[in-house]
């Protein structure tokens, strides 16, 4: 009789805040995963946002500090230049690193730091009530486009991983999902190739993961989970977006 | 004369509508009235609350710490706040979501099975406002007639099959004590 | 492969933490959960292992999607 | 006279704003205040206004001062840290002279804090957190019926002395609902503005800049703006007195932290204490002459802030010593209760009535 | 006898304060030029930069309003929407539109808002006295790059055009030059395009300008103007970028 | 002992940072501080330290923060419109309890303003710009050499009590340049932190945040940050005082305003008045017992600022009435002379001298 | 288009608002402009017409490169 | 004793290098001494000035009004600084960069053809250093010696073809007054 240890090691033995189906708790529990499987737990020092993921500090158990709401580049970048041997993850959603966030991750990603950002696209504001993000999709009701996102008002849906895959310094850039057990499996090796992109020193790395935010999409949350499948995607469209790392054997997902 | 109310439940379950409408109810009857919802972190826990105070003087503070009255939608609120209750005050229950009984013997507490009677009257989300019935007929704290009329004004007139609905919860919850014998303790 | 994976399995939910996502119900490929009737103090429907007998295979498919890590497989071979 | 509405006091800016002739609107998301720019996105598109979630605090701050410039009448609205970001803003719009309105729905800080209400910003909107010589005129209602009323009065006198207005209320009074009339007409022509920006149709070109390169003339804008704020402080104190007249106790508290006092205050009154509540309405101009008129007939004041004690710098400065000054604090988004200050001002009474017994005469 | 009046109606009589040879000089003249022509005078607003040409309201005989550093295209939002028939255009350096107002710049070509920015490429920071811009090539030596831009520790130089082309708010984004008669010439189309891109309702507009900066360079007038040719634009291609205005007739400059 | 270098005041910054163990700098150019990111960006690869243009002054400052958990020294520096930015962040490290130094060489303000030397950033930096119940201790040098020893004690300091330290100065003593000798010893190893993140090794894992949901926590979390900076009055105040001992008159002034004062001091002994400086090193914690020791010898005061007045009101708050407090200011950028501040003394000095004649005994 | 270009002009060059970039000397196509050897009272050596007897087409490329709108063209034609 | 020079010329013409000297002579003379470089927007404008207070106390301001003496290296700054000098004050002249006469009275006026000697020395560059060299010798501020000295650490004794000619610039400028019969209202 064996048993499957759901929770590894690098998570702490709380039970998360999270609505029922929320990709962050996901999300969460992949990247806790990669660390431990990596043995990276007594150098990785993490930064959550502002956001539902807020408290990702009472979940994760390495080294974790606070970032402004938006700034968690910036602060990553500050970390790793002080602690180089450190393996550095800024934890951001969309309002946090798309919206007010956008210049520190552009520059982050230019400069090439060796951190990695693992970027939650829910498209919404999960935290603050469900409010249009950059990355809301167009005719998307939320409680700040509440006709719908009409570009001409609102402006387009964002896509995170293309405009930082023009900079020369982002190095490893993939986008996936964490609603179905696939993709789940693709996030932890997108995440564990980023990470690794980090440790290698070959530049900055980024994961985005289309996150599934049944609260505020006023979904139940397996229907939260197709939708991703039939709608998200298809403006956000999973896989590498760029990988100069060299190493390509993993991109299948 | 100053009252507070505290009302509980799970999200979902209409909590802060029950509230609004009893508070907007003490509004039409001139009276003064704050309406002070929880917010916060919390939310993602799936529970909701407000405190409804009321009034013929200014109300200094919209917060209770010991609400003369609370209202529960379901277990763990009435668990929670049936410490809240100040010595005397009333706890109401919706007993169809509540297993266990209240601890709490200084106080008076009323069971209305608010989600049976709303399933029988066609719709489990009208429980909220067969509570809102229990409590003006329990405390007195704003009339039947403006409940109604307040409710009214809020789900609007022309939504009348809406209207109707909560109109017969109200009363529902309101005559359920007229049918029952006393709770114990029970004080208007 | 296939039959190794038909290998005797079980799994534990914890209603407690379970948040009634339908995850595990929607994605276990031997549809061996269900919804149980019973809210948990937390007031979620939890998930429910189907029946009385199962016919789990202890793929983990259920814990791999489960959000709250409610789900424990246990392969008894 | 409208008649009366059950409102949050988020709804309740929005739509004094609205009524108050406000048609664009531009903010960011953050509890406790959300309510304000949902209720813009919808209510904004009606009366053929513009809302825009903009992609940060400072580029709200920003737009506002775009708008402003044409001679709209515009806002934002925020909570403590996305306040912090607009400092700069704000700096620029009093440097160059421009109206607008900036909502601050105080909540627990420094840095994150937390959602709950607190009166933590009265420093950084009273001394100008931004740089420079400059004040904003900052108004603090303790009802949403003060609220709506002063959203309103916060556009009239942006406008009529050309400078930033903050509303700086708390999260409690953001997110509570009261009945509230909109007493005030509405507004349909904007004040003529001689100064606004609109094409040099008919006229030659201007500019509005805040770089004043020449030192002299730098100088005599800082003073062309103290002489702007000395008329405010002449002419726009706004207070409200409580029981004062034959009081020998008086709690000097604001918003939030004001109406729990009263409440105390009606409780002390009960109890035989000569207790009253002066309330600055206006933070800045604060009503100083006001506050030490009355300093001179008391025998102890009592400031009470849900914080460690800001405003009291105020109250010092006001009382220049005509009575002792006690402080009771409150910070970190904790609700003080009335129970909870009427125990203070016995405290404080009391001991005020023994040093007089003490040393009779 | 025919004078040709070398100062348009639309220039204040003022000599510019800037450098010999410098490029905003020109691009003044230019943007003068273009909205003396297209009879716009009194409609438009400029917004100037903090950045060399912070005066610029000494030059232009239009309205205009200054913008802190870098929030040019938040300020101008705020006017195009409050006043939809002006013609609102922001004039900003490398330093003010892609370091400090990146966020600022992306939403607004993003939202598509109606406005145009020129955006004055000189690969420093002018006004501030030569320090390392976004811009700045690799191995150029600044004031805070004194061993020469170091992708690794400085990062890449940003192609502005090309990112902001990423987004669908954007319609027309040219990259011209001011070294030469022709791309003078070549800019001044690029400004009117950009202009009646906006008039005709259709999105956001870009010029980008390489402009000389011989004094921060450290290179006389006439090397740098050579050097935009010959080592500047290699970097930064000049031509059209994007364009989604259905009228190409002009590109060709 | 080092020997004497002619040094400008922004690069002395820069090197006694370094000095001072400090290998971390996070900037953004403005004028008047460019030197001092020129210099880091020259000496930190020389020291193995790390200089990092960001691409904004917000950046900056949450670079600094980043590089502050971790347990190193960081700075960064800014001027006036720069530092209004950096107030989030600020308020962020205070709450966060997080070391780091922060310099500002003011210039003309409000907005853009100029880039002459001013002190109006009085109210920004002792009162918090940033938003919360906080404080940063603030050092005022008045000279190049003393700018120096101030930003080496800023690390220890802001060490000390794990606070941002805000060194304000202006202009004229950044651009200037002075004779200066780097007296403290070089700093090889820093303190100790056991706060500080680097991994959880051999430990278990840890987090730093400002963000404190439960409101008593969070209150708590307040008066634990007031009782530090209560320590920090009691045992952190600076000041400075030159020709007080007789005094009738006595100029309060910081910075480059001082040494100006001190010039019009030693001019008015040798004619005869008896004037006195009272000077403020650390700006907070103001000296405010010091300064009430003194008023109460004084006949009056004169508060001299390059501002509209903005320590002044500290000044009334410490002198509670002792003295009469008079104000001369000089805002936007203009450099007053020892000149006319000794004829303000003198005006000021006379009207004192000519009450005391008219009201005698 | 030659014969045209080639008919007489003349530019005047404002010697105090030249700052001696020489982007008219070394873009006019006829080489009609040098530089002066006396500063002007900015401290620059502004561009001169060269020579006595002007070559100069009106073809205005010394104006449309003058950062400083010191050159004026004059068609004689 | 405190004695202020402002140093002004075209930006290039090495105005800021030679009141540095000037203030490092002074430094390593054991005197208290500021250098105030002007900056700003002006800069663009391509003129630069900067003024050097050497005192025996300490120093109030690092700015001058009116100070007692003025170095100008071309005709603008002449034009622009004679008016700020003190009655009695001193101005240098770089004679070969000013056609003009300052038209004070007051003062008394040194003219050097500070350029057209650093010309014959082989470079005009060191017609600043020509000026300090002259400034020493006419307002006794700061010794010759020390000067050389100062300028031996600034330019760094290994660049010794540098140095060489900033030494014999320097000494030129001192010595043109030797050769040369007192200027009007000469006053030392
Ligand atoms: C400066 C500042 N502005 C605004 C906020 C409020 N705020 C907290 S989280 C958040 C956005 C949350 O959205 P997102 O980043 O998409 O994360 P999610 O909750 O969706 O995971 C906002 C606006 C803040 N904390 N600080
Ligand atoms: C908030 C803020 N930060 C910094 C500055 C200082 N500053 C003025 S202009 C400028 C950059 C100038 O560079 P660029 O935008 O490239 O314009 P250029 O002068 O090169 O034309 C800077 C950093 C400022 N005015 N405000
Ligand atoms: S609001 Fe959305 S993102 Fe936030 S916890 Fe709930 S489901 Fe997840
Ligand atoms: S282990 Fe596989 S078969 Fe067994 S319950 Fe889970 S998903 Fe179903
Ligand atoms: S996946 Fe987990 S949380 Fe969701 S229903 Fe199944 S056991 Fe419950
Ligand atoms: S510094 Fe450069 S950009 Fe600025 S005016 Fe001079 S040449 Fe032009
Ligand atoms: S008009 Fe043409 S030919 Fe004549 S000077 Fe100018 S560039 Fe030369
Ligand atoms: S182009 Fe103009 S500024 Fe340049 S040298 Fe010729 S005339 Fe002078
Ligand atoms: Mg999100
Ligand atoms: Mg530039």
């Amino acid at each position: 009789m064996r048993k499957l240890e759901p929770r590894p090691a690098t998570l702490k033995d709380a039970a998360f805040h999270y609505c029922a189906g929320c990709g962050h708790s996901i999300a969460h529990r992949v990247i806790a995963e990669v660390i431990h499987e990596m043995g990276i737990a007594d150098r990785t020092i993490g930064v959550p946002p502002a956001g539902c993921a807020v408290l990702a500090y009472n979940y994760f158990d390495v080294d974790m500090t606070e970032a402004p709401h938006g700034r968690g580049a910036a602060v990553a970048t500050g970390i790793k230049r002080a602690f180089p041997e450190g393996v550095v993850f800024t934890y951001q959603g969309d309002g946090d690193l798309a919206a007010i966030g956008t210049a520190e991750i552009i520059h982050a990603a230019n400069r090439g730091e060796r951190i990695t950002a693992i970027f939650i696209n829910n498209a919404v504001y999960g935290m603050t009530g469900g409010q249009m993000a950059p990355t809301t999709l167009l005719n998307m009701r939320t409680t700040t486009s509440p006709a719908g996102r009409d570009a001409r008002r609102e402006g387009y849906p964002i896509r995170v991983c293309e405009l930082l895959a023009h900079f020369d310094g982002a190095c490893y850039i993939e986008r996936t999902a964490v609603n179905s057990p696939r993709n789940i499996r693709r996030t932890k090796k997108a995440v564990r190739k980023a990470f690794q992109t980090q440790i290698d020193d070959l530049g900055f790395s980024l994961v985005e993961i289309l996150s599934p935010c049944p609260t505020n999409w006023k979904m139940k949350p397996m229907d939260a989970w197709k939708w991703i499948d039939e709608v998200m995607s298809v403006q956000y469209p999973i896989g590498v977006i760029k990988d100069t790392t060299g190493d390509t054997s993993d991109n299948a997902g | 004369m100053l009252v507070k109310t505290l009302f509980a439940g799970f999200g979902g379950q209409g909590v802060l509508m029950m509230g609004y409408c009893v508070a907007y109810t003490a509004m039409l009857e001139g009276r003064h009235v704050t309406f002070m919802p929880s917010y916060g972190a919390e939310v993602r826990g799936g529970t909701a609350n407000c405190t409804v105070t009321i009034s013929t003087a200014e109300i200094a503070s919209p917060v209770a710490s010991s609400p003369e009255n609370v209202v529960v939608m379901n277990q763990p609120s009435m668990e929670r706040f049936q410490h809240h209750v100040r010595t005397g005050g009333a706890l109401i229950i919706n007993s169809t979501m509540c297993e266990r009984e209240p601890v709490r013997k200084d106080i008076s507490v009323h069971a209305v099975p608010a989600t049976r009677i709303a399933e029988e009257l066609g719709d489990i989300r009208a429980a909220n406002m067969v509570l809102a019935g229990a409590f003006t007929r329990l405390t007195h704290n704003v009339s039947l007639e403006m409940l109604l009329d307040a409710v009214g004004d809020i789900v609007g007139r022309k939504r009348a099959h809406m209207l109707e609905l909560n109109h017969r919860a109200i009363i529902a919850g309101h005559e359920y004590f007229d049918l029952k014998k006393p709770a114990k303790k029970r004080k208007d | 492969m296939k039959a190794k994976e038909r290998k005797r399995a079980h799994i534990t939910i914890n209603a407690e933490e379970c948040k009634g996502c339908c995850a595990c119900v929607e994605f276990c490929p031997e549809k061996q959960i269900g919804v149980s009737k019973k809210l948990n103090t937390r007031g979620y429907f939890p998930a429910a292992v189907n029946g009385v007998r199962q016919r789990c295979t202890g793929c983990a498919v259920c814990q791999v999607v489960c959000p709250e890590m409610a789900i424990v497989v246990v392969r008894d071979g | 006279m409208g008649k009366k509405q059950l409102l949050r006091g988020n709804e309740a800016v929005g739509e004094a704003a609205v009524r108050a002739g406000c048609r664009f609107y531009f903010g960011y998301p953050i509890t406790p205040q959300n309510e304000l720019p949902e209720y813009m996105a919808r209510r904004m598109p009606e009366v053929g206004g513009t809302f825009i979630q903009s992609e940060s605090e400072l580029s709200a701050i920003n737009m506002v001062l775009g708008a402003s410039v044409t001679g709209a009448r515009a806002m934002t609205s925020s909570s403590s840290p996305g306040i912090s970001l607009k400092q700069e803003g704000i700096s620029f719009m009093a440097a160059m002279e421009l109206p607008g309105v900036v909502v601050n729905i105080i909540r627990g800080g420094p840095g994150l804090g937390n959602i709950a209400p607190a009166q933590s910003d009265y420093f950084q909107a009273t001394r100008g957190g931004g740089h420079g010589d400059y004040r904003t005129i900052v108004l603090a209602p303790a009802s949403v019926q003060e609220l709506a009323d002063l959203t309103h009065d916060a556009f009239d006198l942006a406008d009529r002395y050309r400078t930033p207005v903050v509303i700086l209320a708390d999260g409690m009074i953001g997110q509570m609902m009261e009945p509230v009339e909109f007493r005030k007409p509405v507004v349909d022509a904007l004040p003529e503005k001689s100064w606004a920006l609109r094409g040099a149709r008919n006229r030659r070109s201007r500019f509005i800049r805040s770089l004043i390169l020449d030192v002299d003339l730098e100088e005599e804008h800082n003073w062309k703006l103290y002489r702007k704020y000395q008329r405010i402080q002449n002419n726009e104190v706004r207070w409200d007195e409580f029981m004062t007249d034959d009081a020998a106790t008086a709690v000097v508290a604001y918003g939030t932290a004001a109406r729990i006092a009263k409440g105390a205050i009606i409780r002390a009154r009960e109890k035989g204490i000569p207790a009253g509540l002066f309330r600055p309405v206006t933070l800045w101009p604060f009503p100083m002459k006001q506050l030490k008129r009355l300093a001179e007939r008391l025998k102890t004041i009592l400031v009470f802030e849900m914080s460690t004690g800001q405003m009291l710098e105020d109250v010092k400065l006001a009382v220049e010593g005509a009575a002792p000054v006690e402080f009771h604090g409150r910070p970190g988004g904790v609700i003080p209760t009335p129970a909870e200050v009427l125990r203070v001002i016995s405290r404080v009474h009391g001991r005020a009535a023994k040093a007089k017994q003490d040393k009779p005469g």
